[in-house]
């Protein structure tokens, strides 16, 4: 079994809203330092093979048509390795 | 007249949008969402509801079901469809219409009687009201922001095809306060709000300012029959 | 997993009559387990164990509040529109045109402190599948709130997740929220009251009952697979065969998927319509010890179960942890083998996964077999029905004259207008009595179509049937201040309010659910509340011709030492034959006139 | 400016009814190969000033309390360095 990690974030120019009120609860809390939130998801997939070049091309068509919405999200993908 | 209504896993709203169709005076058929045969309907109706929970991307999964394959294909070749609330999402996904829906910006669920303004009433879903009106219909969502790039919005606003504007109050951070949205041609039409909730004058907000809707598109495929 | 010890077997038991067995972390008494034993002539195989100690937990067996409750039976009033009334999963009313309305209000107040979202989001869930499980479209949801102090920090973590987790569950699953209470009070302060409380309709024919009947009929789990959600105290039985790390990782925490519960609705009521399921029951506390024990007692009282079939989602799970499980958005129904297929293109068309557990025998004992050895081989009645009754003691406490006599004269009253002025907007801003629309502005009231009254109304009404405008009306309301004070008086206050909210709409009041908040049984002080509350209650019921039809009791509602406020929650249930003849509340033209009735 | 990100999953005994449903669509779209999906959340911070000790303790304590459930979450932390 290996595990792909598939990371999708909202672009840049589109507006956050759980980032931005995750970044007031911060300044709320005393944390100050705090220039920028974003909040996105984190998908783990884990596969029932390895996770070779074809599994991972499956892996990306999805990231790119289901995972995400191209139209507000980028994603990025990597395999994880087991420690 | 056959208005199809679809009902994917987790719908919710797609029996009152049956029920309006029925008052408009059209033929409500139930559409599945496994099944890709449209049965000859006229135009489709997408309901509110939370499709596989909303848990991906509201309307996100919904967006990949048979049906739509079909529902897009008949769109393009110019059949009148109305997706409200989810199904607004559902258009969105499947890019029918531009944009998509983010958590609201105060993130939580709301619910309101809410005023709209009819930005253009020549689609095939508004041709019953007159530009400008203001009608009061329910809104309820999570993820009703409505975003996109400011590219796609100069464009919208500039060949008039932001369909509803919020009135007063902005409810969900949407974008230019844009409640709804067509396309180029005026027969694909999503919103938030849900006109199918405000038919009757004894249940819900008790306003009927919703069944315009339904009667526009039975008067338009009449039109198109005709033509 | 070669640490697994031998599986307890009813032959292992026999042959080990002294083994020494948890039935104290099971919070079982002593004398209970000696019952145990005595009623199986034998020491209880671990899987017996874990089913007996969670089906005679005061939560399923009522056992403190059983002698109190009988009242509602022998005081009820006679009453032609009971169809079902108590001891099914909720009662039943006739409304008229062939319709029949089931509701019942419970609580899930615990799980709600431990993780406010999920606990309030799962004890919606829960009472619309006991609703379902009657047969019935749920129809709406209402839920009447207890928080401590608005400005408490726990307040602050508990009542957002409360709202949003209420709203996330009942939103999702598209029913509409036509009332409830939102209520601040310093005695819920590390005790919150998350009560849910469901309306669903049927037409009379298709009341179904939680009973497995007709040898050879099978027995069928469906909707989500079983975890080891809730399991607690159970995973004291997993962790003496497994490895100890792994009884910490049984989460007490409930996950909800309303989605799941949504497909889960529409697949039951396509399985009612085509006549698929002979019984059916909703698997809720004490998942399928309760769900098991219950069908077979309520019917043939035969069933053999052949447990390693229930599909899993950890499959590490022990038999005794699956028996207790309390995963979520499951239901078990009792289909004749005529209607397996029929029942199981059903449940396939809507994405249900289905296992065949068992069969109903003419045995009258409940067999649960894992992998072909014999683990729990009981009497069904004996864990269902014949649990515990205690007859607690209960006294007035000593304090009660004291708090009767302080009475409001002593209080200062404002004398100048500035001062009036002052504690009019004091009243006004308290949370209390301030508008609750920044709650229900997060709930769907619309949803389905047929809200006809919801927030800001004093009762909710809806209306069920489209022709003849046939619909109900329903309101909760509790005071626990008034009940602290009275308990008597105070439970039949909570009862003439929910009255008067649904007569004012222009419905006729028909029958009443109640959910029973209070602190320890084992306080006399506390017992004494409840008794004269259930009195106050059913004295009231039997004077307005309204029977209870169903509800729920919560106990051990304390701190340390502090008890809540008595706080029964009552719901009163009334028809409208034309709800386009409802009377909303507010004054409505110029020159209409204006009059007070009553005292 | 310095970027820390924090991975946030429901603990893997909680159900994940967001990661069942979609891998449910994996298979629905034909995408086979795919054990199990778990969706958890990503929050990417950007710091005003550098990823020091401090201010990664306090993005840590606010991890455990404000951006994860500890009742039904597990995170991980970790300094992102600037390619
Ligand atoms: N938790 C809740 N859920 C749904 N509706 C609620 C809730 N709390 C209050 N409401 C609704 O808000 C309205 C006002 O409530 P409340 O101020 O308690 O009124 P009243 O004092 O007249 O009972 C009522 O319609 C009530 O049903």
């Amino acid at each position: 079994m290996s595990r792909v990690v598939v990371d999708v974030m909202l672009k840049p120019e589109i507006l956050d809203p759980q980032g931005k009120a995750v970044h007031g609860a911060f300044d709320r809390l005393g944390f100050d330092g705090v220039a920028s939130v974003r909040q996105g998801k984190r998908f783990e997939i884990e596969l029932t093979g390895d996770a070779g070049p074809e599994a991972v091309a499956e892996i990306e068509r999805a990231a790119s048509t289901l995972l995400s919405n191209p139209v507000i999200e980028d994603y990025t993908l990597h395999v994880e390795t087991e420690a | 007249m056959r208005i199809g209504v679809v009902t994917f896993p987790g719908s919710l709203d797609d029996r009152d949008a049956a029920r309006a169709v029925r008052l408009a005076g059209g033929d409500a058929v139930e559409l599945w969402h496994a099944d890709a045969d449209l049965h000859g309907v006229d135009a489709v109706v997408l309901p509110g509801g939370f499709s596989y929970g909303d848990y991906l991307r509201a309307g996100a999964i919904a967006g990949m079901a048979p049906v739509m394959r079909a529902v897009v294909d008949a769109a393009r070749g110019g059949m009148p469809v109305l997706g409200i609330c989810n199904g607004f999402q559902v258009l969105c996904e499947t890019h029918l219409l531009p944009g998509a829906m983010i958590r609201n910006d105060r993130l939580r669920f709301v619910c309101r009687d809410q005023p709209l303004r009819v930005e253009n009433a020549d689609t095939a879903w508004t041709s019953a009201y007159e530009p400008g009106e203001r009608i009061v219909v329910p809104l309820k969502n999570i993820d009703g922001c409505y975003v996109a790039d400011e590219r796609t919005l100069d464009q919208l606003e500039g060949e008039g095809r932001v369909a509803f504007r919020y009135d007063g109050h902005n409810p969900n951070g949407s974008l230019r306060d844009i409640a709804g949205v067509t396309n180029a041609a005026g027969n694909v039409v999503g919103l938030m709000p849900h006109p199918e909730h405000a038919v009757e004058p004894t249940v819900g907000p008790g306003s009927t300012d919703g069944l315009g809707f339904f009667t526009s598109v039975l008067e338009t495929i009449e039109g198109m029959a005709r033509a | 997993m070669t640490t697994h010890r031998e599986l307890d077997t009813t032959d292992a038991a026999a042959k080990t009559p002294d083994q020494a067995q948890p039935w104290d972390e099971l919070g079982l008494k002593e004398h209970e387990y000696t019952r145990i034993r005595d009623i199986l002539g034998r020491r209880p195989t671990n899987s017996e164990l874990a089913m007996y100690s969670v089906m005679w937990s005061e939560h399923c067996s009522y056992k403190s509040s059983k002698a109190h409750l009988r009242q509602f039976g022998q005081k009820a009033p006679a009453s032609d529109a009971l169809l079902v009334g108590m001891g099914e999963n909720a009662g039943v009313v006739d409304i008229g045109n062939g319709l029949a309305v089931t509701f019942k209000v419970e609580s899930h107040n615990h799980p709600s402190y431990v993780e406010p979202y999920q606990g309030a989001a799962t004890g919606v869930g829960g009472i619309v599948r006991d609703i379902l499980a009657m047969g019935a479209r749920p129809v709406a949801v209402m839920d009447p709130l207890r928080f401590g102090p608005m400005d408490a920090d726990d307040t602050k973590r508990v009542l957002p997740g409360v709202v949003a987790g209420v709203g996330g569950y009942g939103n999702c699953l598209g029913l509409p929220n036509i009332g409830g209470e939102v209520v601040f009070d310093p005695s819920y302060a590390a005790n919150p009251l998350v009560n849910a409380l469901c309306v669903g309709v049927m037409r009379h024919e298709d009341i179904h009952l939680a009973s497995a009947s007709g040898v050879g009929n099978k027995v069928v789990l469906f909707g989500a697979r079983t975890g080891g959600d809730g399991i607690g105290g159970a995973s004291i039985l997993a962790s003496e065969s497994f490895d100890d790390s792994k009884s910490s990782k049984r989460p007490s925490v409930q996950v909800g998927d309303p989605f799941m519960e949504k497909v889960l609705i529409e697949c039951c009521l396509e399985l009612f319509e085509r006549r698929l399921v002979d019984g059916i029951q909703d698997l809720g506390a004490a998942g399928i010890s309760c769900a098991t024990s219950e069908l077979a007692s309520n019917g043939d009282g035969g069933m053999h179960v052949d447990l390693e079939t229930v599909l899993l989602r950890d499959p590490t799970l022990t038999p005794g942890e699956i028996l207790m499980s309390e995963s979520q958005e499951r239901m078990m129904g009792v289909v004749t083998p005529e209607n397996l297929d029929a029942f199981l293109a059903v449940t396939g068309k809507w994405d249900v996964e289905t296992a065949v557990i068992g069969e109903v025998t003419g045995t009258g004992r409940l067999v649960i077999d894992w992998h072909g050895e014999t683990i729990v081989d009981v009497d069904p009645r004996t864990v269902a029905h014949e649990g515990p009754v205690y007859e607690r003691p209960y006294a007035r406490p000593a304090w009660q004259d004291e708090l009767q006599a302080a009475s409001p004269s002593a209080l200062p009253r404002p004398s100048t207008g500035a001062e009036l002025r002052d504690t009019l907007l004091r009243m006004l801003a308290s949370p209390n009595l301030a508008s609750k629309a920044w709650v229900t502005d997060q709930y769907d009231r619309y949803v389905l179509g047929n809200t006809v009254l919801a927030q800001p109304e004093d009762a909710g009404v809806l209306r069920l049937d489209e022709s003849s405008g046939l619909g109900v009306a329903v309101s909760t309301d509790g005071n626990g201040r008034y009940t602290k004070l009275d308990p008597y008086t105070g439970a039949q206050l909570a009862l003439a309010e929910a009255y008067r909210n649904v007569a004012t709409t222009g419905a006729r009041p028909l029958a009443v659910t109640d959910c029973l908040n209070f602190g320890s049984p084992e306080d006399p002080a506390v017992m004494w509340q409840f008794a004269e509350a259930v009195r106050g209650l059913a004295d009231a019921c039997q004077v307005l011709g309204t029977p209870v039809t169903g509800g729920n009791v919560s106990l051990y509602n304390q701190t340390g030492e502090a008890a809540i406020l008595p706080t029964p929650v009552v719901g009163v249930l009334g028809v409208l034959d034309d709800v386009g003849r409802r009377i909303p509340q507010g004054f409505r033209e110029p020159g209409q006139v204006i009059y007070l009735l009553g005292e």
